[in-house]
């Protein structure tokens, strides 16, 4: 058997560094991360990134920041599992692998000009925020935004202050509801569904996009269309197991599509006719 | 980074100490284990007693007797991480067997008209008596899986026992086929892990992982019934050590 | 048919253990080799003798020498930090014998892994295999169904192609390293009429006989038939009976999803990062955090299986992805087979047509 | 003789397979409890085989104990193919003596080096000698890695043989692996050579007592382990059917084990006996051995069967390598093989009947024992274990060994107590399965 090192490979991982980590709750946790040399990610809104602890593996996931950050990109990771168990356990200043950016992200070019309704819920506001920020950034390019946001309760809301910035904006629309609410809370306590029928909106200039946990999504979809958004319009970000990011492992497979390829954005369009999707 | 090395203790219940014996018989691998950690406690080759608080107990043995609840229940206090090891420990084993039998009928088989002098309980698994961190599964241990599990300890990040069969690797193996031989096999519904050690060998697998956590129980039937090979005969294959399962099962309705 | 005879030669029978003596001292040879109980497997050979040349599909494709079940792609050293080095590990290697439909099976995995992203792991492997191919003249077994995807006869993939022609082998040189190989052997000469002839009859006899093909449908019907049986009561049963035991997906020559696993040495400092096989049959294999597993059910997962060979690829690569080598039934314990899955589903829609394939 | 209080209490022994403990209690010099009890928890191993097949007899009881699994395994095949009127061939009866040499040198290298040694280099276990000793821990893993690796390639595995069932061998050696076994075989005996001048160096406590010493005796030239009578050095000699008229065993009240004598109060097996019976037919290496360590039988210093392990090991590998060494000449039968779940397949027949495999193991000689009906099932289980024999044997040692020592601190008389049973190798686990007991004064 010979060893050959391998110039070029997919597998090749930036050696980054983390530069922040701050706790969100108790299973949550925010990493800001620096690529070597400063280098910027030059990641779309919506991409991931596989990321590694060497000795521990590889997990793909979501960029946070807007590409309009520079110089540094954020995620935040959900402790679930092996992976994510040895990521919380590090600190600023260690280092970590990156590898990617992978994947479609959103369709910004697409987007620009038309108006925009988020649609974020639970630990979708993660990659929903680099498109948000990303918006917000270059807030003329756009015409009217709205933001609706779900989470358990109160106190899951991730990215507290940036959202209380939103909620001041003058243009954005901002709702939120939880689903189990604490005596000071004051907004709406139900389903994120209930926040879309207040949505006043033109569907045929408006493009929806929605990231939430997987059976959030055939119940926003349903009252999108009932506000008679175009299929195309909606934009969706689905989550599949991931090995490679590569289109060839196989375990991404969405019926013919692979997530970490052909998505994870999809337009409803494209999934509505793929049993295994939604 | 300089660590100090966890305190690692062994300790053994109901058991043939097999697998204790298959950590000497890593040979000089064992040294290179014990480079990672200090061994502070191992009754079977040590006389030296570990101290109070232990960072990893590695617990071989199924509960068999009310001191054994007691003695077990203490060592979980004493430890951070607990791994059970073996069959024995990971799913009942052998003992399990016990289970078959009336209590009462087996100890009297056993100690005649004074059975009431040995204490006896219900065989169970470590986990059916205190929570167990790590699970490494075989009668006896497959030593790489052992190796795997340790590792995963002391990065203190979780192990996964495989949880498809034992088929998936007695096939890239490239076995023939019990089946293709005429006799039955518990593969199809057991753990992999051992890299079908047993079939590697001409024999057939005696199901010592435990079963998948999703076996398709009627499906194996219907392909026993094909090969015409007498039902009891199987189900006394599954009991061989899988009979603590009924306790999970039980704990699960339970709940 | 269109034969150039000057890339033909001859190999007479009494000197085949004579070609793979040559053979093996050059090189790793490995060829198809008896395990007992009618089974096979590619293994290394010695010598002639060890070879079973009439033999029925091995356990496992020759995949295993193109992606091994653990590949290492990386090895890293965390002495300076998350360093690590990505590798290719390859052997050369002959690998004589193989039928057509595991020349296909190999086909398959050329296309994905040169699909962008290309894979250089497997890329860099497999150009250091040589590859002679052996023909099948009459259908392996009651499993095989590889006139139906039209791999029964050879369609390239290889640098030499032995066909048995009664007392000799007609042998078709492909490429330039099977020009090299023939050039290096004074066994063989050149091909004349009548090996042509012969050559000739005895694939007519095996259109004949591959012509009994039992699947009653139209090869180009394959698709729509797949399209209008995605709630077909057939994968209803397909759950119940099967146990999720992964041997479909292991022994299949164009199955080739994988995981991805790192293992530190003893010193927790250095180790591998590798790829393993995995199998879409698994319990885990499509679970994400928080449990949520996109094809739980057993027969979710068998429609997978089916629907990566007969559809998925098509839209992909023009191509089936089933070689019609028969493996997944021969090894299946809940005896799912492919050949009765496909007349279920053609049963159910009404695609029948009992004239398909005949010639 | 001091008139001194003695009271010794070793809770849980260590360095020894099993939980037992040793209670002393000496009381103004007179001796008045002197036990070595077994308090393993009882796991009804004999009730669990009952009404299994005859075929997994071997697959169960050989979980009776890991570290001699492969000699619970033979004596168990024996048993069961005596029991159905089974005989194997020549072929499988040479590697099953080849496994037992392989377990046998397995389980005397870890005694004499990772549970004798530390006590005679003054240490509590082999972990400090990591580090003082570091290059004989190295050898004495690697030589023990290298028994495993051998029954690795023969039969799978050394803790629970996969290959080796009723009727012969799952699987046999290929010419390549006899090449393997035999490799690592020749390796070893330089780390023999080494073991060897070490334990010259060793020096083990003066103790004699009279006693009678019990193993396989046979009449060819053959050391016996497999196969043979029951033989003591008092002189009689009976069939292994008959095993129970040697063990006459009978229970005592303080020690889950029931105890054994024959034509004394309490009777010796293991190494120690085999050597002092058969020491004629050793290798002639082992003997050279023997001779020059001055072992001549009858050697009466229970201390000194770590010695007879010694020469066993020596034995062992080079009988071992004998053996291989002519399978290399004569080649392997591969059609021997046997085809697992024979039950199933009705291909071995079976009839009812009773059987007994009495088998030399490391420890001493074992018996199994079963009753089986027309079916192959198993009506009835007996195994007596060679600890459970040495065990009254261990007692009647410390009643004259305490006050040959009472003049020593209580640390010493522990530490020579604790030597002694560790001397034996004892295998508490074991001993302690089965029971079908008639509590006596209790
Ligand atoms: C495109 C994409 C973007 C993602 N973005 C984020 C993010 O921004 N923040 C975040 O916290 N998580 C994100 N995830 C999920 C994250 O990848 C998984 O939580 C992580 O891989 C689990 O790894 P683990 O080793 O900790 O868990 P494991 O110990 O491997 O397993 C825990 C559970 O997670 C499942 N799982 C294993 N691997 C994956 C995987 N690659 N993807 C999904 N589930 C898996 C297992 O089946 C198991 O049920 C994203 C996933 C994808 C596909
Ligand atoms: S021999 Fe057993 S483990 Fe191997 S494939 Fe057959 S059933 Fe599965
Ligand atoms: S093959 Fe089966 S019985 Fe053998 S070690 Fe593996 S799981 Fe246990
Ligand atoms: S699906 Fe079955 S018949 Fe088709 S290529 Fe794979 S193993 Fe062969």
């Amino acid at each position: 058997m010979k060893k050959l090192l391998l110039k070029d490979s997919k597998y090749e991982i930036k050696k980054s560094k983390i530069i922040k980590v701050t706790t969100l709750t108790d299973l949550e946790k925010f990493f800001e991360i620096e690529l070597p040399g400063g280098d910027s990610l030059d990641h779309d809104p919506g991409q991931f990134v596989e990321v590694s602890i060497l000795g521990v593996g590889e997990a793909p996931i979501s960029v946070s920041s807007s590409p309009t950050k520079l110089g540094s990109f954020e995620m935040v990771v959900r402790k679930v599992g092996r992976f994510t168990s040895a990521l919380h356990q590090l600190k600023e200043g260690d280092e970590i692998g990156i590898r990617g950016p992978f994947g479609k992200g959103f369709p910004v070019r697409i987007l620009e000009g038309n108006d925009l309704v988020f649609v974020a819920a639970g630990l979708g506001i993660v990659p929903l925020r680099s498109l948000i920020n990303f918006v917000i950034d270059n807030r003329r390019d756009f015409g009217k935004v709205s933001i609706l946001l779900g989470c358990r309760t109160p106190q899951n809301m991730l990215f507290g202050d940036e959202v209380a910035e939103w909620t001041k904006r003058l243009d954005v629309n901002f709702s939120c509801t939880v689903d189990r609410a604490d005596p000071d809370w004051k907004g709406n306590v139900g389903m994120i569904t209930s926040l879309i029928p207040g949505v006043t909106l033109e569907p045929e200039r408006t493009f929806a996009v929605i990231v939430g946990p997987p059976v959030m999504y055939k119940f926003v979809i349903a009252e999108l269309l009932k506000k008679q958004i175009p299929e195309r319009q909606i934009l969706v970000s689905l989550e599949r197991n991931m090995k490679c990011g590569l289109g060839k492992c196989g375990h991404c497979q969405i019926n013919g599509l692979y997530c970490c390829q052909d998505g994870p954005v999809f337009s409803y369009d494209k999934i509505k006719g793929v049993p295994e999707a939604l | 980074m300089t660590r100090t090395k966890p305190k690692v203790a062994f300790f053994d219940f109901a058991c043939c100490e097999g697998c204790q014996l298959q950590v000497a018989n890593m040979g000089e691998l064992l040294l290179d284990v014990l480079g990672l950690i200090e061994v502070v406690e191992f009754r079977e080759v040590m006389s030296e007693k570990g101290p109070e608080k232990i960072d990893v107990a590695v617990v071989e043995g199924s509960i068999t007797d009310k001191h054994a609840i007691e003695r077990i229940k203490k060592i979980r206090d004493r430890a951070k991480v607990l791994i059970a090891y073996g069959s024995c420990a990971t799913i009942g084993g052998v003992n399990g067997m016990k289970n078959n039998f009336k209590l009462d009928d087996i100890r009297k088989e056993v100690y005649g008209d004074r059975f009431n002098y040995f204490d006896t309980v219900e065989t169970k698994a470590v986990h059916q008596v205190v929570k167990v961190d790590y699970f490494v599964n075989g009668c006896p241990v497959y030593i790489p899986e052992f190796v795997k599990v340790l590792k995963a300890a002391l990065q203190g990040i979780p192990y996964e026992v495989p949880d498809h069969a034992v088929c998936v690797e007695c096939k890239l193996n490239e076995n023939v086929c019990m089946y293709d031989r005429g006799v039955a096999c518990m593969g199809p519904v057991t753990r992999a892990g051992c890299n079908s050690w047993c079939i590697n060998n001409g024999n057939i697998c005696y199901g010592c992982r435990g079963m998948v956590s999703n076996p398709n129980e009627n499906g194996a039937m219907d392909i026993i019934k094909k090969y015409n090979i007498p039902m009891d005969m199987v189900i006394n294959k599954m009991n061989m050590y899988n009979k603590c399962r009924e306790i999970d099962k039980r704990e699960q309705k339970k709940r | 048919m269109l034969y150039n005879l000057s890339q033909y030669v001859v190999l007479k029978k009494e000197d085949f253990n004579g070609f793979i003596s040559d053979l093996v001292k050059e090189q790793k040879v490995v060829a198809p080799v008896a395990k007992g109980c009618g089974q096979f497997s590619f293994e290394e050979v010695k010598s002639g003798s060890e070879i079973s040349i009439d033999y029925i599909p091995t356990i496992l494709p020759p995949k295993k020498y193109f992606m091994p079940r653990d590949e290492n792609i990386a090895t890293y050293d965390l002495s300076n930090g998350e360093d690590m080095e990505p590798v290719v590990e390859y052997e050369k290697m002959l690998l004589f014998g193989v039928h057509t439909c595991d020349l296909a099976g190999i086909q398959c995995l050329n296309m994905v892994f040169s699909e962008r992203p290309r894979d250089l792991n497997y890329l860099i492997r497999k150009n250091q295999i040589t590859i002679i191919g052996y023909e099948c003249n009459f259908y392996c077994d009651r499993f095989a169904s590889c006139r139906l995807v039209h791999n029964h006869s050879p369609n390239g993939g290889y640098d030499l192609f032995f066909t048995d022609v009664g007392d000799r082998f007609m042998i078709h040189v492909n490429t330039n390293t099977g020009e090299e190989l023939v050039a290096k052997s004074n066994l063989l000469r050149k091909a004349g009429e009548k090996d042509f002839e012969d050559l000739q009859r005895v694939r007519e006899a095996k259109n004949r006989e591959f012509a009994k093909n039992e699947i009653p449908i139209e090869h180009e019907k394959i698709p729509e038939l797949f399209d209008r049986a995605y709630n077909s009561k057939v994968w209803e049963d397909l759950d119940k009976r099967c146990v999720a035991c992964g041997n479909c997906t292991n022994v299949c020559p164009s199955c080739y999803c994988f995981n991805m696993i790192d293992e530190p040495n003893l010193d927790l400092k250095t180790g591998r990062r590798y790829r393993q096989w995995d199998s879409c049959q698994n319990e885990s294999f499509a679970k994400v955090a928080g449990g949520e597993s996109f094809r739980k059910e057993r027969g979710a997962r068998q429609r997978h299986r089916y629907y990566r060979k007969f559809k998925y690829p098509i839209a992909k690569f023009s191509r089936f992805f089933c070689t019609g080598c028969g493996r997944c039934s021969r090894t299946c314990m809940a005896c799912i087979n492919l050949k009765e899955t496909l007349n279920s589903l053609i049963k159910e829609q009404g695609m029948e047509n009992p004239e398909a394939g005949k010639v | 003789m001091s008139k001194r209080n003695v009271s010794v209490n070793v809770e849980y022994l260590t360095r020894v397979e099993g939980h037992g403990n040793i209670v002393v209690d000496v009381k103004e010099g007179k001796l008045e409890t002197c036990q070595l009890q077994i308090v393993e928890s009882p796991r009804f191993f004999e009730g669990m085989i009952k009404g299994r097949s005859i075929f997994e007899a071997q697959h169960i009881t050989c979980r009776i104990c890991g570290i001699c699994s492969c000699g619970h395994t033979l004596a168990s095949i024996q048993a069961a193919e005596d029991a159905i009127g089974f005989k194997p061939s020549k072929q499988t009866t040479e590697l099953r003596k080849f496994l037992l040499h392989m377990e046998n040198l397995d389980s005397h290298i870890l005694h004499i080096y990772l549970l004798v040694a530390p006590d005679l280099l003054g240490v509590k276990s082999f972990v400090p000698l990591i580090d003082t000793h570091n290059k004989v821990v190295r050898r004495a893993l690697r030589m023990k890695k290298a028994a495993n690796d051998v029954c690795d390639i023969l039969v799978g595995r050394h803790v629970h043989p996969i290959s080796s069932i009723v009727g012969g061998f799952t699987k046999l050696p290929k010419e390549k692996d006899l090449d393997a076994m035999l490799q690592i075989l020749y390796d070893m005996r330089a780390d023999m050579t080494a073991t060897v001048e070490l334990a010259a160096t060793l020096k083990f406590p003066q103790f004699e007592r009279d006693m009678e010493f019990v193993g396989l005796v046979s009449d060819d030239a053959e050391y016996p382990m497999l196969m043979g009578d029951i033989g003591s050095t008092d002189g009689k000699r009976i069939n292994k059917k008959d095993y129970k008229k040697a063990t006459n065993e009978f229970v005592v009240p303080h020690s889950s084990a029931k105890h054994a004598k024959w034509n004394r109060e309490s009777y010796m097996v293991g190494a120690l006996a085999r050597v002092n019976l058969n020491a004629g037919k050793l290798h002639p290496k082992a003997k050279e051995l023997a001779a020059a360590l001055g072992v001549k039988p009858k050697v009466i210093n229970p201390y000194l069967n770590t010695v007879a392990q010694l020469i066993e090991c020596v034995h062992s590998l080079e009988d071992g390598i004998r053996i291989l060494e002519e399978f290399k000449k004569n080649g392997v039968n591969q059609d021997e093989v046997v085809l697992v779940g024979l039950n199933e397949q009705d291909r071995i027949k079976v009839k009812p009947g009773i059987g007994v495999g009495a088998v030399e193991v490391p420890r001493g000689i074992l018996f199994h024992n079963y009753e089986v009906d027309e079916k192959g099932i198993i009506i009835k289980a007996n195994c007596i274990i060679p600890t459970s024999q040495n065990v009254n044997n261990i007692e009647h040692d410390m009643r004259k060994l305490v006050p040959e020592i009472l003049d020593k601190t209580d640390e010493e008389i522990t530490l020579a107590l604790e030597m002694l049973v560790r001397a034996y190798d004892p295998c508490i686990s074991c001993s302690a399965h089965f029971l079908d007991v008639k509590f006596v004064g209790r």
